[in-house]
């Protein structure tokens, strides 16, 4: 294994410390509870959104902290959701008497450790909102399992979820908002590569030198099938077609298309995907209303990338082009 | 031929499961990274760790209050899905001995039941879906075997705990990250039921005397 | 090799027509000629900045083209340098009447060919002044030898005489600004991994499991020295301390910060990275008054990073708070 | 033996040059990728099939003009630092035939002479720097040696250049890329003396009567 670390007990903590020093004027870091939050909190009167969940993906989600976007994120441990200690601090310090929206990917360690944590905050007297994402279309829904991952629209529910709440909307309509991105939105991941765990020190899965893994989620669980590796051209249908089969109609309107790298496939070749998406999308006639190119939801140093369509609506697209400003996106501010 | 034990056995317990974790953290993550996210032995290690430093920091002692921190100490440091269902297991096993003095086999018993319904109520699944359920449900059949003998009766459930573990092999996951991959999660050991047997197996050792 | 292309030949073609996909109301990409612009030219009379190289350090350069950045770049094949008619059309294209600043990383090649545009684009009477950047401390400087490569510290000078550029200066003091800039940075970087370049298909150089490059350019160039790996505490000595034993003292100012991830090391590794150096920097006592941590100036698919120190004074400072909006830089705007 | 060339045998070493560089282009590559950045190949071999490319459109003949298109052909396509150096050795080459009709051995010299006068000018390096040069340079000074044989001179240059070659692998260099190695840039062969050997070569091929 050989990573950027200074031992595999500690690279959360560094890399939180390294993201305070990189971000002073924007970020503060809470390095004893692994809570990232603006460095200024927003209005009181406002909704808040906290989000986390397991490290690993990075800029996901401290990096997504701040106007526009998140107020806070809770870093786990590597591909381990947090606690339900954090989240509470979390939630108790950012709530400005409006309540709070707890983001949470569909994972069962998360959805219960946030359960928990929503649970005492309520408690407490804090108006919690949970909205749980769960837009891969790798995992079959259903009610009799864990269901689908959380994955890319995570990224796209933060954004617009909090272009909402930065205009004083109440908290049902903010999760409201946060719950129609998830519902119009579907995902579909490939690697060419597995990632390695710090702690387990080897790749989480072995993948020949000719061979790549479709339907892969975002902490080196292994795919839905293997395949021997094709042309970029190739995988943009394997991404594109199943997430097609599920996406809702949507009253024909077009999408955000949100081209995700794992961490260790390089914008050179993030941007080859996207014309090859591009492309495919145009021969089926989905309309591309906004884009997003690049490293947003990780996994470690897995080489790879995942495909997100949204089907949004103008309200969503007027959220989307609001402004944001955070470390891992920012635009019009 | 012991009939009850006290809370000593259980601190004895706490500390035999986390050196046994600890030992075998690795396999239990390279068993979750067959067919999960590869972290599975270091949150075990982590909570047990702080379990352990939890009970050597003291406090008011009991099987109630002993577990009760245990349990908490678990869902403050495990995180994930290990560290709710430990956790919660180990607060509703707490709650069930509050007013028990020495505990006996069927008391023992009735306190795992009571976790492993936490484990329900909290994770939603049942038995036969590959998960930890799978090496719990079996240990508690095999503690009620032996009503009068805590012993035999913590014997029996670490080598049905075992059996449980081992049992998950063949299946496909439904619940879990295990149910992402379908029909490919077959031809591995549940994370989860390992680290159960590894617990139930601390447990019969404390219970029949071995000290940490 | 493991990638996410169609074939070794069309990388560069079909990147660059995805980035014209990925951005179409920011950028217009000449995909017959391989030249990356701005979608609405700045206005007549202000000087405008061209600059280019061989493709494969994405989203150096066509990411940083746009308001407050550049006005053009050229990609050249990968690892290439671009040829003088790709240089010649975008400069005749992007010139404002007030002339055009050539910023060039020190490869003979890139020199070579920029040399002969200039040539000839002064010529048909276009005003050009070249700036050759050379900060990479791993590489001697001598006059007798090719100099130092042109590395991290182009991005920096990018941003800079980009500001001073849109401020409506002349082009003698947007070069000096560039030139300025350039002597005060340097750089030095190091791999864990080589790159694979496309049409080579393998890796440039083997690497051993427990052994990391020092000394590195972006090129796949093996480095300078190889030796065993080691905490990322001990590798950010590595790099600081060869920089600052060549960094001008320059009055005391403090530094603008730069750890650059060299295309396959994820954003967490990075901030490790990054928190080390700032404290390292500390120890030194050497003032951090602005920071950088990202993907900025990379080498395919190489895991690894670069630090680049530009002792800043207050003028470059405010050019580098100045308000940018590329896709690969964006902030104020 | 022939003792004079027309621009035909010229058109044929270029073609005979494009077959063998496209040949020989992964081999290139790799030397570069051993002390430079691994595109020797792949560039020379792009640039070589839009020269013969440039020939095949056809256009005003005479060993000037041709020599001139595909220095410029290779300006325009290649880059790098062999783009303008190898192009920029065609043009003067060019530029020293213009008004040589018949074409022999001392003439050749003398073209060769201005075209690597033209790598000297544009990459402002020496002999002994590990660099295309030091293939250059010694099939100059063959070529020289047989004024009165064009043929014999040709050979002599493709062995000398040859040679040349083989000499680049102890030096350490001083320019280009593989000067950033330093001491390390020793114990392997220069690329771009290799692409100039096999250039050389060609034309004593074509020289020789070999046919594209
Ligand atoms: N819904 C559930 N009910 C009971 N046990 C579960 C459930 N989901 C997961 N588990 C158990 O948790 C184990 C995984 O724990 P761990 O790896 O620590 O958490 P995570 O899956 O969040 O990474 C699984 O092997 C399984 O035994
Ligand atoms: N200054 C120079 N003078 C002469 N030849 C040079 C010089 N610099 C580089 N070269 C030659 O160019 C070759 C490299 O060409 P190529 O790989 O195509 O370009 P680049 O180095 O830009 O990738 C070297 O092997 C060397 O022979
Ligand atoms: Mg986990
Ligand atoms: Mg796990
Ligand atoms: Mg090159
Ligand atoms: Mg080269």
């Amino acid at each position: 294994m050989k990573k950027l670390i200074n031992s595999v007990d500690t690279v959360v903590a560094d890399a939180l410390a390294g993201m305070a020093a990189a971000h002073p004027d924007a970020l503060r870091v809470d390095l004893d509870k692994h809570i990232v939050y603006r460095a200024r909190a927003k209005e009181q009167g406002r909704v808040a959104i906290v989000s986390g969940g397991g490290s690993g993906h990075e800029p996901l989600h401290g990096g997504f902290v701040g106007p526009g976007m998140l107020d806070a994120a809770c870093a786990g441990e590597i591909f381990t959701s947090p606690v339900p200690d954090q989240i509470i601090a979390a939630t108790t310090a950012v709530d400005r008497g409006a309540g709070v929206l707890h983001l949470v990917k569909n994972y069962t360690g998360d959805v219960m450790n946030f359960e928990m944590a929503a649970e005492i905050a309520a408690g407490s007297g804090i108006e919690v909102a949970t909205v749980v994402t769960n837009d891969d279309v790798a995992v079959e829904d259903s009610l009799y399992t864990a269901g689908r991952r959380g994955v890319g629209v995570t990224v796209l529910a933060e954004k617009i979820a909090g272009a909402a709440a930065e205009q004083g909307r109440p908290l049902a309509e903010v999760a409201e908002i946060a719950t129609r991105v998830n519902a119009n939105g579907r995902s579909m991941g490939m690697a060419l590569t597995s990632c390695t765990v710090p702690a387990n020190g080897k790749p989480s899965f072995d993948l020949p030198d000719d061979e790549m893994e479709i339907g892969i989620g975002i902490h080196g669980e292994p795919g839905r099938h293997r395949e021997k590796i094709a042309p970029a051209s190739e995988i943009a249908g394997r991404l594109v077609e199943p997430i097609l089969a599920e996406l809702p109609a949507g009253d024909g309107h077009g999408v955000i298309a949100f081209l995700n790298g794992m961490g260790a496939s390089p914008l050179i070749e993030l941007y080859v995907m996207y014309h090859e998406v591009a492309e495919l999308l145009a021969a089926r006639g989905v309309g591309i209303e906004r884009r997003l190119v690049g490293n947003y939801i990780t996994s470690l140093d897995m080489a790879g990338c995942s495909l997100t369509l949204l089907r949004a609506d103008d309200e969503m697209l007027r959220l989307w082009d609001a402004p944001v400003n955070t470390p891992g996106l920012r635009w019009g501010a | 031929m012991a009939a009850t034990i006290g809370s000593d056995v259980l601190v004895t317990w706490l500390r035999l499961a986390d050196a046994a974790i600890a030992e075998r953290a690795d396999e239990l993550t390279e068993l979750d990274a067959a067919i999960g996210d590869a972290d599975h032995g270091t949150n075990m290690r982590r909570g047990m760790a702080a379990v352990v430093e939890a009970v050597d920091a003291g406090g008011p002692g009991g099987a109630d209050a002993l577990l009760k921190k245990a349990g908490m100490t678990l869902v403050s440091t495990v995180g994930g899905a290990a560290g709710p269902l430990y956790g919660t297991f180990l607060l509703r096993m707490g709650g069930a001995l509050k007013d028990v003095g020495a505990i006996g086999s069927t008391s023992l018993a009735d306190a795992v039941e009571a976790g492993v319904g936490g484990l329900v109520a909290r994770g939603k699944a049942a038995e036969g879906e590959k998960t930890m359920l799978d090496a719990w449900y079996p240990a508690l059949r095999a503690l009620r075997g032996h009503p009068e003998d805590i012993v035999a009766a913590t014997r029996a459930a670490a080598d049905a705990a075992a059996s449980g573990r081992d049992a998950t092999e063949p299946m496909i996951a439904t619940k879990g990250r295990a149910s992402y991959l379908g029909e490919r999660s077959a031809g591995h050991i549940d994370p989860g039921a390992a680290s159960t047997a590894i617990i139930v197996d601390a447990l019969a050792r404390a219970v029949a005397g071995e000290t940490a």
